[in-house]
């Protein structure tokens, strides 16, 4: 299995992995127009500033490997942090009941997302797009429309503390989440499976496997992906917002897909969405360093995205 | 007479294989010219250079015997080639008559005429005998339709080549005879055919010439006569001593038993037993609702009535899960719809069925046995791929079955649903396969063999069960199963439930 | 970089870093555009980020400030908790920070400058029950759970509960946005056809109900606006709206720089510099327009 | 052929056109909680509100037919109205041009993503998520980031008039280019490829269709429907906004997939894409209608879609 893994890995983080090439140089690009960019400080800066980008996303990779979309994973993060900040600042319980009922909340709407698919028959974008709706505003009521405050210390020291004095907490954690996902996708029944039902659902079915089951599992691991990363969020910002995360499904599932996961399922992994996210974080960060003016930051970050993926595309074809 | 058609040293590469290194191929007008070769020789690689799916790498081609260059199937098409491909291009979600004239539909001030367009369709079926609704959606015809439709739209071009990737893998006897009066036709029309198949008897019956592809390269070229030791010999590298080798084995215990399943519209009060080490052949036209049965019996589609018994025990939740757990395997017709999963490697697609089997702790797969076991599967199957690693999508159909048969082996099935388990696989494979078969009787296990292949059917049966609108009409044993007999059985009363 | 490349050669140069909340509202384009123009005067180069609406995209642009070392940070909130977090870093930094708009919860602010949407919205419902004198008003509301939408609504909201004579009878959110005030007035006016006020929580909105509400604009159905952005100041000029809450974002941005100057050398400000709120109706519209 | 259009139409809109049972139900619920809710004015209202989403619905409609999808819509939208606002109101052209600028704007924008998804081999998620963000960026940097104006009579009359002093001219837009996209999809060569497209790319490359041709035309044919919204949007609102149509995206591809498309391709209709973006409309107009919170407002219509859409299905199955 050893000698499998060492095959393996280089391959994929080089050809299927996403496109490598593309991030490389477009922190070469950076680094010569920017002194800034090349810098501890900034190398976590970009870090933490992908952490809940990627968090999410990595749940995503889950559902688009399996072929299907979540739309709901902003609103869903906004959820489980509400619920959190709800449970700890409002009801006053203890920090950890507080935080299984945040992550439990991200959990129970990716169930939610599950059942509706399975059992609903729902294609996955509209079971999904009802979540994202529903999900924010359950956020809001819960919350009352008001960010909720205060977050306990431990809490708060997740988003602005560090480890060893150097890497910043959030980075320790997307680590660990990146690591997970990987392992689960490469290693486990469930992440086989969700390759499986991506690549040819009928077959996955005629096989034996439980494709309503497995369905169930992948749309639950989105929401408590996406539960962990409304926690971080909360931590980041000191405070649980009813309008956190808008929008972040398309961040996220862009990563995803430009990380070279195919929105037609079956191909995907957790190192691709890793240099999908940094592509974006890098993008964003470096435009704020080169002080590039608003208006048209948004027309750059639309030329890297192409330029970046087609980078990879280009690289992979002429091979 | 000068060729219609040259191909001179035409080489193709993929990824980690030369799939055509060097070949020639030349074809007359008014022939039929067969391409041999084992699965993965390249017979489909060189045909679609011709047809202007892929580039060669090298090479030329003549036309008339002037050069050209066939960079999209439109060109091609422009050229007089039209193709029929091994593994189905039709659009599942449009109608027969509008896939029949894909890319040409006939248009009137811009505005496609979907009136003449199935009066075409309609015609051109009836002119090829072939029973199909223009109006039916491609997606509900079952996979020998399919490839009706696939032939017709083909024949729609009026071509001047005409290439045709295995049309017979997924006919039975009547369509091949009528599908063979059509190729006669043309022949006598002076359009040049090329025609693939792993059925060395249909070789002498329709061919003219013989070109043999092993492994990329030319072996050679001889008449269609030449016999099929010969032609085994030149495809394989050496002779294969018996066709259907059957080897037989005292019956066992009941593993499976089917007790008056039934499903409106598609199946009638169907019972069979099969023993461990028994091979019950199911023979029957196109459309006699055998892949109903197989499906029922698996679980896919819920029966109306009857039940369905594994080693005595009915099914409880039936389905594929729990039929997989009962050591029941199902390998379907429709390998690229339900068989294969396209994206992942060969070594994934034979572990699909047994992930379950090889798990440390309760979630983690224990892929070192699994990739152990799989290699041996490729080993003894002899699935012919660059690694365990390919993708299982460039493997070529032949090895593709293999794979989805070995997928069942891995999972230790002990009874085995096959549909069609040859289709489109090589006589050398076929024979493996036939050995396996034996193998896994032996062993202990039972057969239940779909297949509309007549020799294949005699040959390899134990028992006969002959179907016929969607009720078994008799069943022979194999000392009195005969063609005549068989077919005799077969029609009886099917015109009524086809219709 | 190229940022500071043009200030890097004239030692000395005083670099602000402006962080807003976005700029896809004139609101806030207006007092970037005062800031500069304070910049531009002053002599001290202003570098501007648009958080886009954002609270951690806004955390991010601060950090980018303070990698930058910037000599002061502006900043205009996405949200006041949201950015304790990224002010707490720039103190540690050694960087001031002044807020504009909106104040931050926590963290050391050298001085918000802003104005207060509590007392802009019970402005406006003054307002809007004067011009409405008795009947049913509906109010539009901006996006949920943001604070100038809960400020806004909950100065408005005291005001209407503290008398009879108008009563509040729909209130709905059209999130900011024109096009979706125009539907939702439709809609509104579709329940409720003898509706004689609108009140909008900023101006978008309200040019959206002038829109759905054609001739009845200004004169059967009066519209109260807020943020007195360009075309809301045209349309009470023009009597098609009737009034509207001016925060004077310029003022805001244009203050904010020269604070900052102050601070950065060393002078002391006041906690709060209120920017106060204005009202402008139609006879003290012609003061207003143009002015942006 | 007549005969078959009468055949086919009836089908199409029960069982393929989308989840019309779904619509109906939902009327028949507001039509009894609210008595505004059944009168003609009424029904113009939201014929008037659902007039943008459904033409950048309709240009969609051709992309998902194909099995692409269209993120860029909302921005394109967005730069074909400030393009055109820019022409009339700053550049002081004749209407005629300007519109033309603006539509061609629209389209350029569309072929852009064509070229990128073609030549460029990019996915269409990555070329039109690209485009979503350079086209606001384009808007935001022509507009200077302010709302254009004024807007010339007869355009703003488009947003405002009526036909016979009763239809809203929007309403009677939307059904032109409602009945264009049938016309279009059912009867045209082009129409036809895109389900060949969508349904199988490869058999419809091997079919002889000029796979690439037909796409360039798809995402043209898209950005010209996000101009003509563009146009209609500026109408309305008599300026040109270039924070117009901000995720109207999600609207758009909404309104086709509730409509009975499907995201893989090969499946899809005008019609079904009417009603998808009808439920849309219904629903809102309902909710205001009702009164209904803005907290529990979201929480509704995520409830109502999954419903809606549900009802079809499950209607579908059971015969
Ligand atoms: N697109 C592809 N990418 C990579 N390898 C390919 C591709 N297509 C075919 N091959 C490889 O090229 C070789 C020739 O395949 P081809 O399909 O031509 O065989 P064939 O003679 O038609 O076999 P069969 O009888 O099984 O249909 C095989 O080794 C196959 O795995
Ligand atoms: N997906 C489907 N939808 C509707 N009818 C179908 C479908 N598949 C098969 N049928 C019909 O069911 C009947 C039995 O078909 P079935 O495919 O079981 O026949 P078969 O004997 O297996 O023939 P084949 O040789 O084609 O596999 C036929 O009348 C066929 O037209
Ligand atoms: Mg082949
Ligand atoms: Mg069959």
């Amino acid at each position: 299995m050893a000698s499998l893994a060492r095959r393996v890995r280089p391959r994929e983080l080089l050809s299927r992995g996403g496109p490598l090439g593309g991030l490389v140089l477009l922190c070469a690009v950076m680094a010569v127009l920017s002194p800034s960019f090349l810098t501890v400080t900034n190398f976590f800066n970009v870090g933490t500033q992908i952490a809940v980008i990627l968090i999410l996303a990595l749940g995503q990779t889950f559902v688009i490997v399996s072929g299907g979309i979540d739309l709901s994973v902003g609103s869903v993060l906004a959820l489980a942090g509400v619920v959190f900040g709800w449970a700890t600042a409002v009801a006053g319980l203890p920090l950890a009941p507080a935080l299984l009922l945040g992550l439990g909340a991200g959990a129970a709407a990716g169930l939610v997302n599950g059942l509706l698919i399975t059992l609903g028959n729902l294609p996955p974008f509209i079971a999904t797009l009802a979540m994202l709706s529903a999900a924010r505003g359950l956020a809001l009521v819960i919350s009352g429309g008001v960010p909720l405050s205060p977050i306990p210390e431990p809490v708060r020291h997740l988003g602005s503390g560090d480890l060893f004095g150097a890497v910043p907490l959030p980075v320790v954690l997307m680590i660990a989440m990146w690591l997970l996902t990987a392992a689960i996708l490469r290693y486990t029944y469930p992440g086989r499976c969700m390759y499986a039902i991506g690549g040819n659902e009928e077959a996955a079915r005629l096989s034996g496997i439980g494709v309503g089951r497995q369905k169930l599992l992948i749309y639950t691991l989105s929401g408590l992906f996406a539960g962990v990363a409304g926690i971080l969020q909360t931590a980041r910002l000191a405070s649980a917002q009813p309008q956190a995360g808008f929008t972040f499904e398309l961040d996220a599932i862009a990563a995803v897909v430009i990380g070279g996961a195919s929105l037609t399922g079956g191909v995907g992994t957790a190192s691709g969405t890793l240099i999908g996210a940094l592509i974006l974080g890098v993008l964003r960060n470096g435009l704020n360093l080169l002080n590039v003016s608003a208006f048209w930051q948004q027309v750059v970050i639309g030329a890297v995205i192409a330029l970046a993926v087609m980078t990879d595309t280009l690289r992979r074809r002429r091979k | 007479m000068r060729p219609l058609l040259e191909m001179r040293g035409i080489t193709k590469r993929f990824p980690g294989v030369v799939a055509l290194d060097g070949v020639d191929f030349e074809l007359l007008p008014g022939e039929v010219h067969v391409l041999l070769g084992e699965n993965g020789a390249g017979k489909s690689t060189l045909i679609k250079i011709l047809s202007g799916a892929y580039r060669p790498d090298g090479g030329e081609i003549l036309m008339d015997g002037r050069p050209v260059e066939i960079r999209s199937a439109a060109e091609a098409r422009r050229l007089g080639i039209s193709t029929i491909y091994q593994e189905f291009n039709l659009v599942p979600q449009l109608t027969v008559a509008e896939n029949i004239h894909l890319g040409r539909q006939p248009r009137r001030f811009g505005v496609v005429d979907r009136g003449a367009m199935e009066r075409a369709a309609r015609e051109l079926l009836e002119r090829l005998g072939i029973r199909v609704d223009p109006r039916a959606r491609v997606a509900d015809l079952g996979v020998a339709r399919r490839q009706m439709v696939e032939i017709a739209k083909a024949l729609g071009l009026r071509a001047r080549v005409l290439i045709m990737d295995e049309p017979t893998a997924a006919l039975s006897e009547r369509e091949v005879r009528q599908l063979f009066r059509i190729v006669r036709r043309l022949k006598e029309e002076g359009v040049g055919v090329v025609f693939i198949s792993h059925h060395l008897e249909e070789v002498a019956e329709i061919g003219e010439r013989v070109t043999v592809l092993r492994d990329g390269r030319l072996v050679g070229r001889v008449s269609a006569d030449a016999g099929r030791d010969e032609l085994v010999r030149m495809m394989v590298g050496r002779s294969i001593e018996e066709q259907f080798p059957r080897r037989r084995t005292e019956p066992g215990e009941v593993l499976l038993e089917v007790r008056g399943l039934g499903r409106r519209g598609v199946l009638r009060d169907v019972s069979l037993r099969v023993r461990a080490g028994e091979i019950v052949g199911v023979a029957g036209l196109v459309g006699a609702g055998r892949t109903e049965l197989a499906r029922a019996i698996f679980g896919l589609d819920p029966a109306d009535s009857g039940e369905v018994l594994v080693e005595g025990r009915p099914l409880e939740a039936p389905g594929p899960q729990e039929a997989r757990r009962r050591g029941v395997g199902f390998v379907t017709e429709d390998r690229q719809g339900q068989g294969i999963v396209p994206p992942l490697s060969v070594a994934e697609n034979l572990a699909l069925a047994s992930l379950e089997r090889y798990l440390r702790g309760r979630v983690l797969v224990d892929r070192g046995r699994l990739l152990r076991r799989a290699r041996e599967i490729v080993q003894s199957l002899r699935i012919r791929t660059p690694s365990l690693e390919q993708e299982i999508r460039y493997l070529s159909g032949g090895n593709q079955q293999k794979a989805v048969i070995g997928r069942w082996m891995l999972a230790g099935s002990r009874v085995l649903i096959m549909d069609e388990p040859t289709r489109g696989v090589d006589v050398g494979a076929k024979v493996e396969i036939y050995e396996l078969m034996n193998r896994l009787t032996e062993e202990g296990a039972g057969i239940l063999m779909i297949s509309s292949e007549m020799p294949e059917v005699l040959g390899m049966s134990d028992r006969v069960l002959v179907m016929s609108g969607g009720r078994i009409t008799g069943e022979l044993p194999a000392e009195e199963a005969t063609q005549e007999r068989v077919m005799g059985l077969a029609t009886a009363g099917s015109e009524a439930a086809v219709g | 970089g190229c940022g500071r490349g043009g200030g890097g050669g004239e030692e000395g140069q005083r670099t602000i870093g402006l962080s807003i909340s976005t700029l896809n509202n004139p609101f806030f384009v207006t007092l970037r555009d005062g800031a500069q123009r304070a910049a531009k005067e002053a002599g001290v180069e202003l570098i501007v980020s648009d958080a886009q609406n954002d609270a951690a995209q806004q955390q991010d642009d601060i950090q980018a400030f303070i990698t930058q070392q910037v000599d002061a940070i502006l900043v205009n909130p996405v949200d006041s908790e949201a950015v304790v977090p990224a002010i707490q870093a720039a103190n540690d930094a050694g960087i001031p920070v002044i807020a504009l708009d909106r104040g931050a919860a926590g963290g050391e602010i050298e001085t918000l400058i802003a104005s207060d949407n509590v007392e802009g919205g019970r402005m406006a419902a003054r307002e809007l029950i004067r011009l409405v004198g008795s009947g049913p008003v509906a109010q539009l509301e901006g996006i949920p759970g943001t604070s100038a939408a809960r400020d806004r609504g909950k100065g408005f909201e005291e005001v209407i509960e503290g008398q009879d004579a108008v009563r509040l009878v729909a209130s709905q959110p059209a999130n900011f946005d024109r096009a979706q005030g125009l539907n939702v007035t439709q809609n509104i006016l579709q329940a409720h056809p003898e509706i004689k006020g609108i009140f909008a929580q900023n101006d978008e909105m309200a040019l959206g109900a002038v829109r759905a509400l054609g001739e009845r604009a200004g004169t059967e159905v009066k519209i109260v606006g807020f943020d007195a952005i360009e075309d809301a100041l045209k349309a009470i000029r023009d009597g098609r709206m009737n009034a509207t809450i001016a925060q004077q974002p310029a003022k805001m941005g244009s203050l904010g720089v020269r604070n900052a100057i102050k601070v950065i050398e060393g002078e002391s400000v006041p906690k709060n510099i209120p920017v106060e709120v204005r009202l402008v109706t139609k006879e003290n519209v012609s003061e207003f327009l143009g002015q942006q």
